[in-house]
């Protein structure tokens, strides 16, 4: 076992492909020597040159299209987007182009292109800087999801996101980044679609991914004082879902509780909600709760951020409110 | 510049072959056989001839929503082809792409594409692909005159640039965006001139003239494959047709397109053709005869052949999972 | 009343405004003389001239920009993307400015403008020009959504959207252009969050909007003949939304049908299925049943196409599972 | 060209309004009064003053995420700008916005923006709408150099060509875009070669020369006035500070900020100004003195405020909804 942060991991997962195979690449703004806006990719403009960590410009719409072209063209880009919110900025890209083109013509073109993508709030940096957009992306037949929550899970997926002949969308959460964890020695992919049981309990499932691992965590916790035993699931893979481990879980449990940090309407947790409530229904013995940020951008100040986002305090009266 | 008779009756052929597919494909449309969108070359033949006769088959092209006269200059098969305007399984895209989206991966195609100007920066990753491994391959991103305005024109040939990539940007300045004349959608006249922002070079040829643009893009070609970079061609053509098949054109003269039919590039060829001697009179028919049969033939096969199977609408949406299918 | 069809209720809506409020004015590509790719504009660029009705670039990005700069400046801008797949192109400017800028200003800046978003398949149009979105859209705190089935709504929702001072999506299924229906004399605004119900039954309600709308009353006739009374809502205004309306009618019913076309994954659906398995769980007696399009892009076939997108015989099939 | 010693005292004045300003901004950071990124103006003072000093109350500006200069130099007031910065109630933005999102519209401050880019269109609508309505507004966009790769500059600065807006498009050519060197992120030097691409006028000045800057924007700003349309104007300059603060700046070599430091703009104002009579040495230390004070005075006004209401947390979001809150 070693001990690394969420930040090192998802870098570990990228330089153990970058080794074996001289396809795969990483470009975006400011990767190179800079290291990426929060330190991901630091070290390994040294180590691969600037043929393989390659700065671009400030075009997030080339990004994802030479991606795209490139991946078409025979090699394994992983594109970095700054922040997720520059997604809007090379949406059509993203799901005009790389989502839809193995569908349009025919399966005979694959595009094995990783996108990285920050995302989230916490870190003050206001509206356009702190978003969560899982939902837009999982709701894009042709792309798969993940979002790691821990250092051996970034590995794990990004080995897989590297590998896989379709576009990933590897989303990473800001905060997590200086986050330590165990690693296995011998790292291996983690296949998508299989979820985390982080704690096994009887009484009610958390279903949530990334940092809100850590808050469901935490409101276990505090609910196992009031004698209420919660199971927390990281789902670590949102397209492809596991469905099989959620529904294990409420035949179990029969309570609900969805947790994720986008603005609640139409958020993926309602995906999720809906879902269970259409193919699950009946062991469901209470309402199907989600707990989410308010339906606002996210504001600048450190009080009014705080309030917005969900925390564990808002997980626990949600569990509460089932009892 | 010296081309050989061969190339020249390899273009001419070309040229034919675009015209007689997008004849069919106007008269089948207004049969009512095909569906759709549909948006013919005719009239802009020259350019895709020109622009592909410098490159190889394990080069790549991106083209546009008029794709079907670049799809078959770079090799295209019009039997898939026509197979896929029908929607039919055996189509280029299995029916699933139709006229706006045909690719051969094969021929390096990378795709007609709906969306205004996504060829740029596609073909921007492809020439990123071909720089990376070290190969002398080119790519050559066709796109009209009102997608300079798109953002991805500017991103693209930025990076491109930059980069000193193996991409040749090839305009089909026809002078409208559907029904937005180039007058009114940007404020210069020669396109080429934007080359000048992103310091790479930029030239103008007449679009209608087969040899002209050859020679401007095989230059451009061969400074691609010394690492010297991507290049901007602007060809003034015009297209025949309405923006898209049912198009009315309310928006341009009558004259207007009188004036171009007389430029028409395929009796100038012709005229090239038989004037210097490179193909009888009788072997131009002869050619003309040879591909309608193709057409025909093309047309023939996509007629016989089967509508996919409804299993079939849920794979390839990813290569290793199959969607849910629906009990109907 | 008099009869119109639902293209010449969008035009009716906009011509209404513009005679009475100079800083009206229509913008896209090819929306002048050509009067727009579906036709909708026609007529407007010979009543009104190049200053109100204008043509564009392409050039979305800076289409939806500008409607944000003049509405800022103090215009009422009505921008038209020609399909509503080309918003992945001007996402940003709709996204990270117009619905943000408000709450992020305090409130100082308003955005009164109005996008309209043809929507929908059905026309073999093939993947990038047949997709429906609002779910992205439904996502973004600061935007108002509103989705008509019919010219009198069309009328109606539009009056409104331009009265309204925040940035309104206007959709439009392509379908529905030619589609007619009647139309009273007297025209008024339809307020934002006030659903219709189409037709009122007591064993099933079923949720929809725009297109779908026709189907789930031609499914609703096809139950009859079972016995099975139907309530079928058309929410035309998406966010708002009215809840009130849906819980009135499952507190009536017990049983829901939501309807969109949609690729159903991260549907809007999902959210309305969430929020009812949240807010009004206990009501419900049978699984909350969705109905969508396949989680594909839209393929060219027609064959496909209409294998791939829902029709009647799929929301018949989704009730009849009810009972 | 003969500029009114009020005019001078004006600029210079703004000039020290900002650098006291952002250094007292940078001071803050580093206590760790102030969170999330700032990204400051000092070094470039000259530029956001020399262009805003044509400028009317009533004329518009676009700003980026390095914005206090800008907002200072439109006449923002720096008590509502610290108490923003602070995230306090009493600021631009009632605590939501923050260094990246501060506007006026009072002042036709249109915002700070955090998009790369995100100005260009809407500066594109605003002149639009002075256009529309007849007046003679003007609005000017300012950008850095490496937002001159974005889909947007293009896009709108073709769109402000062809409709002829009166939009002066000010690029602060600041040689990098974070890490990444002018030299890397485009091919070309001078960004006003690029106006050629729109046909519009394009030049470049000396940023850190206030009255270069003033009057190419100046005569900008007239032709704009007049209906004669968009301008594209560079002014060369440099970033003392990292990108945010706490940029360690590795990219850079030192030697190139201490040459630049030497071509500090408000000395070289200062000299001017005492050299040629339009204040004496004892004016300028008092009016030094007289910005610090208002700095100062500004940074009690944020320190007293209260922090926003969280009830305030759900309002703004539309102009008519109040979202549902929470019960925490
Ligand atoms: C992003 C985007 N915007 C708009 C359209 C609609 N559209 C299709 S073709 C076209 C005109 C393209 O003009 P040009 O690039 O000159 O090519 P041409 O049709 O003349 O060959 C437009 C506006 C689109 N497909 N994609
Ligand atoms: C669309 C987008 N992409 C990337 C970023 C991250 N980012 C913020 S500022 C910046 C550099 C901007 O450089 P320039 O335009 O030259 O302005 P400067 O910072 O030098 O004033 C980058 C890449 C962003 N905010 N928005
Ligand atoms: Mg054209
Ligand atoms: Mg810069």
């Amino acid at each position: 076992m070693r001990k690394m942060t969420y930040g090192q991991g998802i870098k570990e997962g990228m330089r153990i492909r970058m080794l074996e195979n001289p396809d795969v690449f990483i470009f975006g703004e400011d990767v190179g020597l800079f290291g990426g806006c929060f330190g991901v990719t630091s070290g390994l403009f040294d180590e691969f040159g600037d043929k393989r960590v390659r700065d671009t410009p400030i075009s997030e719409g080339a990004i994802i299209g030479a991606a795209v072209g490139s991946a078409a063209a025979g090699l394994r880009p992983i594109a970095e987007l700054m922040f997720i919110d520059f997604l809007t900025v090379g949406m059509d890209q993203l799901v005009n182009q790389a989502a839809k083109m193995g569908y349009m013509f025919g399966g005979k073109i694959k595009l094995p292109m990783v996108v990285r993508l920050p995302a989230g709030g916490g870190v003050r940096a206001a509206a356009q800087h702190s978003q969560s957009l899982e939902a837009w992306l999982t709701h894009v037949p042709g792309l798969k999801v993940v979002y790691p929550s821990n250092p051996q899970d970034a590995i794990g997926l990004m080995l897989s996101a590297i590998d896989d002949d379709n576009p990933v969308m590897y989303i990473e959460h800001k905060t997590l980044y200086a986050v330590p964890g165990e690693v296995e020695d011998e790292v291996k992919p983690i296949p998508f679609g299989k979820a985390n049981i982080k704690k096994e309990g009887t009484d009610v499932t958390i279903i949530t991914y990334g940092k809100q691992v850590y808050d469901a965590l935490k409101a276990a916790e505090i609910l196992a004082k009031d004698d209420i035993d919660v199971e927390v699931i990281d789902l670590r893979s949102l397209y492809p879902l596991d469905k099989q481990t959620i529904f294990n879980s409420i035949e179990k449990t029969h309570k609900v509780v969805l947790v994720s940090e986008e603005a609640k309407r139409g958020a993926y947790t309602g995906e999720l909600a809906a879902m269970i409530a259409e193919e699950c229904f009946f062991e469901c013995d209470a309402p199907i709760k989600r707990v989410g940020a308010l339906n606002t951008p996210i504001p600048f100040s450190a009080e009014l951020e705080d309030y917005v986002l969900p925390n564990a305090e808002d997980i626990v009266n949600a569990v509460k409110s089932l009892f | 510049m010296k081309i050989s008779n061969q190339s020249i009756i390899e273009m001419y052929e070309k040229m034919l072959k675009i015209r007689k597919f997008e004849t069919k494909a106007m008269n089948l449309f207004a049969e009512g056989k095909i569906p759709g969108f549909v948006h013919l070359y005719i009239g802009e033949e020259a350019v895709a001839t020109g622009a592909c006769a410098s490159l190889r088959d394990d080069d790549y092209i991106t083209s546009t929503h008029r794709g079907h006269g670049h799809i078959i200059a770079k090799g295209g098969d019009l039997k898939y082809m026509m197979a896929e305007l029908f929607g039919k399984e055996t189509g280029y895209c299995k029916g699933k792409g139709g006229s706006m989206h045909i690719a051969d991966a094969t021929k390096g195609i990378l795709g007609a594409n709906g969306i205004v100007g996504a060829g740029h920066t596609i073909a921007v990753g492809a020439g990123l692909a071909a720089q990376y491994k070290g190969t002398d391959q080119v790519c050559v991103c066709f796109f009209g005159d009102a997608s300079t305005n798109q953002s991805t024109f500017h991103e693209g040939l930025n990076l491109a640039s930059i980069w000193k990539l193996p991409v040749v940007f090839v305009c089909e300045n026809n002078g409208y965006g559907i029904s937005v004349s180039q007058a009114r959608h940007q404020a210069i006249t020669d396109i080429s001139v934007r080359a000048v922002a992103y310091n790479m070079p930029g030239i103008t040829v007449d679009g209608n003239d087969v040899f002209a643009v050859y020679e401007a893009v095989n230059e451009a070609v061969s400074r691609a494959r010394k690492g010297q970079g991507p290049t901007l061609v602007e060809c003034k053509t015009y297209r025949w047709r309405g923006h898209f098949e049912g198009d009315p054109t309310v928006y341009r003269p009558v004259e207007e397109l009188e004036q171009w039919k007389k430029k028409d590039p395929i009796p100038r060829m012709e005229k090239y053709i038989i004037e210097n001697k490179v193909m009888t009179e009788a072997d131009v028919t002869k050619l003309n005869e040879k591909m309608e049969k193709m057409v025909d033939d093309a047309v023939d096969f996509a007629v016989k052949s089967n509508n996919p199977s409804m299993a079939s609408a849920v794979e390839d949406v990813y290569t290793d999972i199959i969607e849910e299918a629906r009990v109907r």
